[in-house]
């Protein structure tokens, strides 16, 4: 009896010495910090929803958050990254706090779900600039980039390949910006070709691989030979790959994971976007009802596929590049009309920005649902 | 149409097989009495552990090996606690699971998103693969699917025909009574656990070395909590399982294809018809009022303890 | 007849913690004979028993088979030496047949099942020793008397040379115990040596070569059966000590009709006819007892009566009034009472405390809660009063009544089915497995309740205490009821022939 | 069961002391346990655990939001562990934890405007209403036709979440957002902050109580305890299980649509898609840590939420997100492996393997239960 209570006693004892042992060590850093800010002082915080290397959206995000660090000098180790935080109230904010006691200038949210509470946390504390993707929230800096610039040459380049009129895009989640790739991708694609029609279908998911490889199989079955995507995991290309198909890749440039498949990659470039929120920052001149919703380089594209898109169609795409990049074309320009039979726009009118980035309809040419 | 109907054929056998090495596996874990609620974060380990070895060595076979090596020692943690502790098998499952992913992430960060340079690909047979329709569906597959064809008969075979079948059917049922007869209880409940984890395992490198070939944290989305509900579902009995699999797998692909055929109804609805399928099956085979012995193993996640005999 | 022993146990004693169950125990064992043990319940038979199987290990004492010494280390051990038991509870596993359980008995079998060969050789064995089972059923099908004859193939397959039966006849009608009897006879004769526990000296001195006694762990008597007498071997099983003589059998005045079951028709849990239009009366102020072999509708029957069994076609009328479809807390509250067979699976729980066991009918009633909330005052008081009033031994009222011992948990499971003074009492086997202390108590309250004005419906297998108790005797077998008599009109012949299902 | 010198012998019973201390101490040897995680990460385990602990339990502004974090999760693990009492397994807190924030939220949101104290409480209800219901199909399931609740209430998991995806993506998506949400709930529904803290927290401790109160004191606990230790008994007594099959899985449902209610007026104040976020599962674990004592739940859901949210402090010193979810399993089983001790204890074999205390235990055979006599 008396043994196990001493090796109880023992457990106990050491365990207590453990944690006073820390709790000593682990003191809030000073704030002698603070004051004049410059590139190598600075302090970045990102919150991403899954890991920064997940081979989709954080990685885009994460890639180009160094890529602008590079540009103006600020070390790696300046950057905090907390990773896998839901998009919840008391996840958000706890990220949120740790960042703040951390001292941090700078908070970058990389997922559309963190806004509204971000937005709350940031107005009780005026010091920390946050950044955040999607809509334009209060108290936040905002930024989106116009991906259905990216998307309309995916569709344009996908129509000029393909033999048939109908062309496929396989979908995660029903969301505005997913919703700007799709009809982006089905304006590109009728730019080239009128008849052009996109069949849609959704996996209901941000990241399955089943889902998204069946998304893909029901599109092959229905004759679909180029498809594009808004989709996070390799299953799509790779079953494209599996059945002589061809997509556009998205998120990142996704040659790599089915070199046969892919024509090439739509890229989120936040480089310029964060840049430019990198040195407001710095200067002390960062304002937070400031709002970015940038296209051109921003919404970028992959190296083209030599193997297999000709280089005719490469030349014609970017033309088109450059035609959109000067304003030429307009992508949500009239006349437009949805799939259900409602005009859009007029005929000599331009979608507004606000109706862009909320955009709940699909065109005209788009077979299947936004609802 | 054909070319539809056996396109869907031949994907679902392919989802069919993802989930059921871990089925079958956990059917020979429960009929020796021991519940297995943590699959689904094995399924990571095995995905994750496959994949490492792939990209590390381009080796698949290593890969496959290396896979099952992982859901041994899971295995033999598991039964540790189950069989040895007699923990309560719930819980335990639930700590596996949560403890398996957080693992699978930690290990496979460095090599997460990324391609490797191989992967297994399908191999049609010859001969076989040009028979129209059932060569398309059966015989234009990879190794795992082939691997299946041979798990099923052969578990079958092993569970009603063979000696040590016989004494795992006994075993889940009352395991006092084999102890008295002087076999170790333990030792088999041990072995069975492994054997059902390396399965898992296999399950997940399904995922990662044939389905893709990536990895990504909590990337079998779900699978290992199917293949649990299939093993009640198809009453301890791999057929049963084998048709329950193929259902789930047939009726999630036609989902996705009605939101072609059949436009207008919010795709989410159609995202719930495997599971409402799931529900409505098992109602049907395992309802009380369809007056038959149950099939449910009596010692299941009962604790045996030699003492309480 | 100088033979060599086949098996010699010299000086075999075993603790269980302070209790002495087995004390320098000798045994022989030759080949071609019936051993039998004789002794009462907790006389150390069954330890003695599991030592030769290689269950428990002995703290001393040695073991010579086949002239070699040596210690049986395990079941499996001595399954390989050729010695094996049927157990009382049998180890066969309800889901497997016949043919699948003995395959699981036998060590060496090719690893893929041969079927057919099994088969034949179970037909085999079947015809040699007139020992009937059908391979292919299913054990859960089977009548426990097939069961038993299944555990004992499962040995004969096994090529055992020791036999060991523990309380074989307790689950048997006397014919079937005959037909036992003549088979174990048959395979004595091939040379197997055949030991059996009882605690009936009939048939022990009936059936056995040779007679071991045992009483509190150690051996009191030996004897050839040919020298036994009924006084010699109950002296060695009880010893001097008095049993207590049940002097209350003074008969109370007949009382008015109680219950009157008119044909009763029940399913058992297989869905098939476990009682077939079965009429009865029961009377206020008698003992009325239901013999019959385990598994001829007993069960069904009081689970009927009790409310806890559909009843599918007949009524029952309590003092005029339709019962039929009362559940069961109508009945309870009408004043019926049930003493199930298997306390700790049904009457008790285990698990839970004595005060939350005293409670469990009365719960609802005003005196133990008010508004849904426990008066737990009030239930310990009533826990205390059954504790003084019944003698229960207890460790305590907050511990778990699995700790109890079987006689003090039937007692306390008694006094709260009379508490309340009810009008009918339903007792299933309410001594089973006690010593005879607790049986005499038990007994005691019985006729207590009876003399009360109380009518106990009393489902016995043991006629001694049948005859001994009773008022009237019914007999059901096989689901039928085969008469009902006057216990002092009857004797034990009349009942066994009913029993066995000849009419009278 | 032996291993050398040491054998194990059960207990018959376990002193009260004994059942606090023995969690407490299995929890520190986990934590020993994973510091061999965090080094073989090339981190020092101690400021790591100290950073944890400081962080999140150790401040006020951090301990706040260990109880906000902690709040869902507590009522999902009394409605895992009123189940469990019962002993059917519910593990569909997930799904209906969604049913009751959208049986709420569509009143919340589309309902009828009633004055302030009133409409907080008919949203109480349609929330917990909201739940039971989603329980009550696996319970009718069981209760009528034997069904295995844990696979119905699973699958009732899934089916759950994509119906609120479908309201969130759909009809319910605030308009001019591109997010998977609701607009927000009329202000005088929200739950009042109290320092920070959400009230739910008092909520929670009240019924926590009174489920401790009812399961410990009333007819309903005990009828509901004589069903968990012995089916056949409770049958035996006249107790109605079916019955209670409903009433209790249904009160399960309830009381994680009630996580609903607590997260939409006190944290989210809207319903956006996945908003269980898996409070549902790690529901399942608090109950069986908390032994399924609702007031140890409490403790230990705030012990969890703290854990979940030191997260974020640990990927500022750099260790990997993935480390919290292993120290999480990790302290699981160590504590599961923990409860053997509660069951055993150990005995060093000296030269008399059955000596004095052999006989201090209770045993079994013939004798079982002899002790007492």
């Amino acid at each position: 009896m008396k043994k196990k209570w001493i090796s109880i006693l023992l457990v106990v004892v050491m365990a207590t010495a453990f944690f006073t042992g820390c709790s000593g060590s682990s003191e809030p850093k000073g704030d002698s910090e603070k004051g004049a800010l410059d590139y190598s002082t600075i302090k970045i915080g990102e919150i991403t929803s899954l890991v920064v290397n997940d081979g989709g959206w954080c990685q885009a995000t994460h890639q180009s958050l160094l890529a602008a660090m590079k540009e103006l000098g600020i070390p790696e180790s300046n950057l905090v990254v907390i990773e896998n935080v839901a998009e919840d109230q008391t996840s958000v904010a706890n990220a949120y706090n740790a960042l703040a006691s951390e001292g941090v200038n700078l908070i970058i949210g990389a997922s559309a779900g963190y806004a509204t509470f971000l937005s709350d946390l940031a107005a009780s504390n005026p010091d920390i600039v946050v950044a955040q993707q999607g809509d334009q929230v209060p108290n936040l800096i905002g930024y989106q980039i116009r991906n259905y610039e990216g998307m309309f040459l995916a569709g344009y380049a996908s129509a000029l390949m393909a033999e048939s009129d109908k062309l496929g895009f396989a979908g995660s989640m029903s969301e505005a910006s997913v919703r700007a790739a799709i009809n982006g991708y089905a304006l590109g694609a009728k730019f080239a070709n009128p008849e052009a029609k996109v069949q849609l279908v959704w996996a209901n998911s941000w990241y399955d691989v089943d889902l998204e490889t069946q998304s893909a199989k029901t599109l092959i079955n229905q004759g679909i030979k180029f498809m594009g995507m808004e989709a996070s995991s390799p299953a799509i290309p790779q079953t494209c790959q599996a059945n002589n198909a061809y997509c556009i890749g998205y998120n990142v440039d996704m040659h790599d994971l089915a070199p046969n498949a892919v024509l090439f990659s739509y890229m989120w470039n936040f480089a310029p976007i964060f840049k430019d929120i990198l040195t407001a920052t710095v200067d002390g001149t960062a304002d937070s009802s400031k709002y970015y919703y940038e296209g051109g380089d921003c919404a970028q594209l992959s190296p083209f596929n030599d193997a297999i898109v000709p280089a005719d169609i490469q030349e014609k795409v970017l033309s088109v590049k450059a035609a959109l990049d000067r304003g030429e074309i307009q992508v949500f320009g009239g006349e437009l009309k949805d799939n259900e039979g409602n005009i859009l726009v007029a005929d000599g009118e331009v979608m507004s920005d606000e109706d862009i980035k909320v955009q709940k309809f699909l065109v005209e040419n788009v077979i299947g649902s936004w609802k | 149409m054909i070319s539809f109907i056996t396109s869907i054929c031949a994907a679902a056998i392919v989802y069919a097989v993802s989930i059921l090495y871990a089925a079958i596996g956990e059917i020979f874990s429960q009929r020796a009495g021991i519940m297995n609620l943590g699959i689904e974060g094995i399924m990571l380990m095995g995905a994750m552990s496959g994949f490492m070895t792939v990209y590390h060595t381009e080796n698949l076979l290593l890969a496959f090996l290396v896979t099952i090596l992982v859901g041994l020692l899971l295995g033999l943690a598991f039964a540790f606690l189950t069989v040895t502790l007699q923990a309560d098998q719930t819980v335990c499952g639930m700590a596996f699971l949560i403890f398996c992913s957080g693992l699978s992430g930690f290990l496979g960060k460095s090599v997460t998103g990324i391609a490797s340079a191989v992967k297994f690909e399908p191999i049609p047979i010859p001969g076989l693969s040009s028979i129209p329709v059932i060569g398309e569906i059966f015989f234009q597959q990879d190794i795992f699917v082939y691997l299946m064809y041979l798990v099923i008969p052969l578990s079958i075979f092993y569970i009603y025909k063979t000696k040590a079948g016989l004494m795992l059917r006994a075993l889940g049922e009352n395991p006092a009574s084999l102890d008295q007869a002087g076999i170790n209880v333990f030792a088999m409940r041990y072995g069975y656990v492994m054997f059902a984890c390396a399965m898992t395992t296999i399950s997940g490198a399904c995922i990662s070395l044939s389905y893709t070939n990536f990895w990504n944290e909590g990337m079998t989305g779900g699978k290992g909590w199917i293949a649990f509900s299939l093993v009640a579902f198809s009453r301890w009995n791999p057929a049963y399982a084998v048709l329950g699999a193929l259902l789930f797998g047939g009726i999630s692909i036609l989902g996705i294809n009605m939101q072609v055929y059949l436009p207008g109804v919010p795709s989410q609805f159609y995202g719930m018809l495997p599971y409402a399928a799931t529900v409505v099956a098992l109602v049907i085979t395992t309802g009380s009022f369809r007056k038959k012995h149950s099939e449910e193993p009596a010692a299941l996640c009962q604790k045996y303890d030699r003492e309480d005999r | 007849m100088e033979k060599t022993a086949l098996l010699e146990m010299k000086g075999i004693t075993k603790k269980f913690g302070t209790v002495l169950a087995n004390d320098h125990i000798d045994l022989q064992l030759y080949p071609g004979e019936i051993h039998a043990l004789l002794g009462e319940n907790g006389s150390g038979k069954s330890t003695l028993m599991n030592i030769l199987l290689g269950i428990y290990k002995p703290n001393s004492g040695e073991m010579l088979y086949k002239g070699e010494k040596g210690q049986i280390k395990t079941p499996k051990h001595a399954a390989a030496l050729g010695i094996g038991m049927v157990h009382q509870h049998f180890a066969l596993i309800p889901t497997l047949t016949v043919a699948e359980n003995i395959f699981l008995s036998l060590d060496h079998c090719s690893f893929i099942l041969d079927q057919q060969k099994m088969e034949n050789k179970i037909r085999e064995y079947s015809e040699q020793f007139s020992l009937e089972v059908d391979p292919g059923a299913k054990v859960w099908q089977l009548s426990v008397g097939e069961q038993q004859r299944v555990e004992i193939m499962k040995l004969l397959c096994r090529n055992c040379e020791i036999l060991v039966l523990d309380e074989p006849t307790a689950v048997l009608t006397p014919q079937e115990a005959g037909e036992m009897f003549k088979t174990l006879r048959k395979m004595a004769e091939h040379g197997k040596s055949i030991i059996f526990i009882s605690h009936k000296m009939n048939e022990v001195m009936e059936h056995a070569d040779r007679i071991t006694v045992l009483k509190n762990g150690r051996v009191t008597d030996r004897m050839l059966a040919s020298d036994a007498d009924i006084d010699r071997m109950a002296k060695a099983v009880v010893g001097e000590r008095d049993i207590e003589k049940i002097t209350i059998r003074s008969k109370g005045k007949t009382g008015e009709l109680l219950i009157d079951a008119k044909d009763l028709r029940v399913l058992n849990d297989k869905g098939l006819v476990a009682l077939h239009d079965i009429s009865f009366q029961l009377k206020a102020g008698e003992i009325f007892a239901i013999a019959g072999v385990a598994g001829s509708g007993q069960r069904e029957l009081a689970e009927a009566l009790a409310g806890l069994r559909k009843i599918t076609s007949g009524r029952i009328l309590m003092k005029g009034n339709e019962i039929t479809k009362t559940n069961i807390r109508g009945r309870v509250s009408k004043g019926i009472s049930f003493i199930p067979e298997d306390r700790l699976k049904m009457g008790l729980i285990p698990g839970m405390n004595m005060k939350e066991n005293t409670v469990l009918k009365e719960f609802r009633g005003k005196a133990y809660s008010r508004g849904g909330i426990l008066l737990s005052k009030a239930i310990r008081a009533l826990t205390e009063k059954h504790v003084s009033d019944h003698d229960i031994k207890h460790g305590g009222l907050d511990l778990p009544v699995s700790l109890m011992s079987g006689g003090n948990q039937q007692k306390l499971l008694i006094a709260r089915e009379i508490n309340g003074n009810p009008e009918l009492i339903i007792a299933a086997y309410p001594v089973r497995g006690l010593d005879i202390g607790a049986t005499a108590a038990i007994h005691r309250t019985l006729l207590e309740q009876r003399n009360r004005g109380a009518c106990v419906l009393l489902i016995s297998e043991e006629l001694d205490e049948i005859f001994e108790l009773s008022d009237r005797v019914a007999v059901l077998c096989g689901g039928k009821l085969m008469g009902i008599r006057n216990t002092s009109e009857t004797d034990y012949e009349e009942i066994g022939r009913l029993m066995s299902g000849e009419s009278a | 069961m032996k291993i050398g010198a040491i054998r194990f012998e059960k207990k018959q019973t376990v002193s009260l002391s004994r059942k606090v201390l023995n969690p407490v101490i299995f929890i520190l040897l986990g934590f020993v346990l994973s510091s061999v995680f965090i080094m073989a990460n090339g981190f020092q385990p101690i400021p790591v655990f100290g950073k944890m602990i400081t962080y999140s339990l150790l401040n006020t502004r951090g301990l706040i939001g260990s109880i906000n974090a902690a709040l869902p999760l507590m009522f999902c693990g009394l409605s895992v562990a009123i189940a469990f009492k019962m002993n059917l397994n519910n593990i569909g807190a997930e799904g209906q934890f969604a049913m009751g924030a959208i049986f709420g939220g569509a009143f919340a949101l589309y309902g009828p405007a009633l004055p302030a104290p009133l409409s907080g409480i008919v949203m109480f209800f349609l929330c917990a209403i909201g739940g039971g219901l989603w329980a009550l199909i696996a319970a009718a399931l069981k209760a009528y036709w034997n069904v295995n609740e844990t696979i119905v209430t699973l699958m009732l998991n899934y089916i759950a979440l994509l119906f609120l995806d479908y309201l969130c993506y759909g009809p319910w998506m605030a308009p001019k957002q591109t997010t998977a949400m609701t607009v927000t709930i009329p202000q005088d529904m929200y739950l009042p902050l109290i320092g920070g803290t959400s009230s739910g927290i008092f909520l929670a401790i009240i019924i926590a109580v009174l489920l401790y109160l009812f399961l410990k004191y009333t007819t309903g606990g005990y009828q509901i305890s004589v069903i968990k230790n012995s089916l056949r008994t409770a049958e035996y007594a006249g107790i109605p299980v079916k019955k209670y099959i409903l009433i209790v899985l249904a009160l399960s449902g309830a009381l994680a649509g009630v996580a609903g209610f607590v997260q939409v007026t006190g944290i989210v104040h809207r319903v956006q898609a996945q908003l269980p976020g898996g409070s549902g599962y790690t529901g399942i674990v608090i109950a069986y840590l908390s032994q399924c004592n609702p007031l140890v739940i409490l403790l230990v859901s705030v012990l969890l939420g703290a854990l979940q949210n030191s997260s974020a402090v640990v990927q500022i010193m750099g260790v990997p997100s993935q480390i919290v979810t292993m120290i999480q399993g990790t302290l699981m089983i160590s504590v599961i492996a923990g409860e053997f001790f509660n069951r055993y204890r150990i005995v060093y074999y000296k030269a008399d393997p059955e000596s004095k205390r052999a006989e201090q235990k209770n045993n079994h055979s013939e004798q079982k239960g002899g002790a007492v006599q």
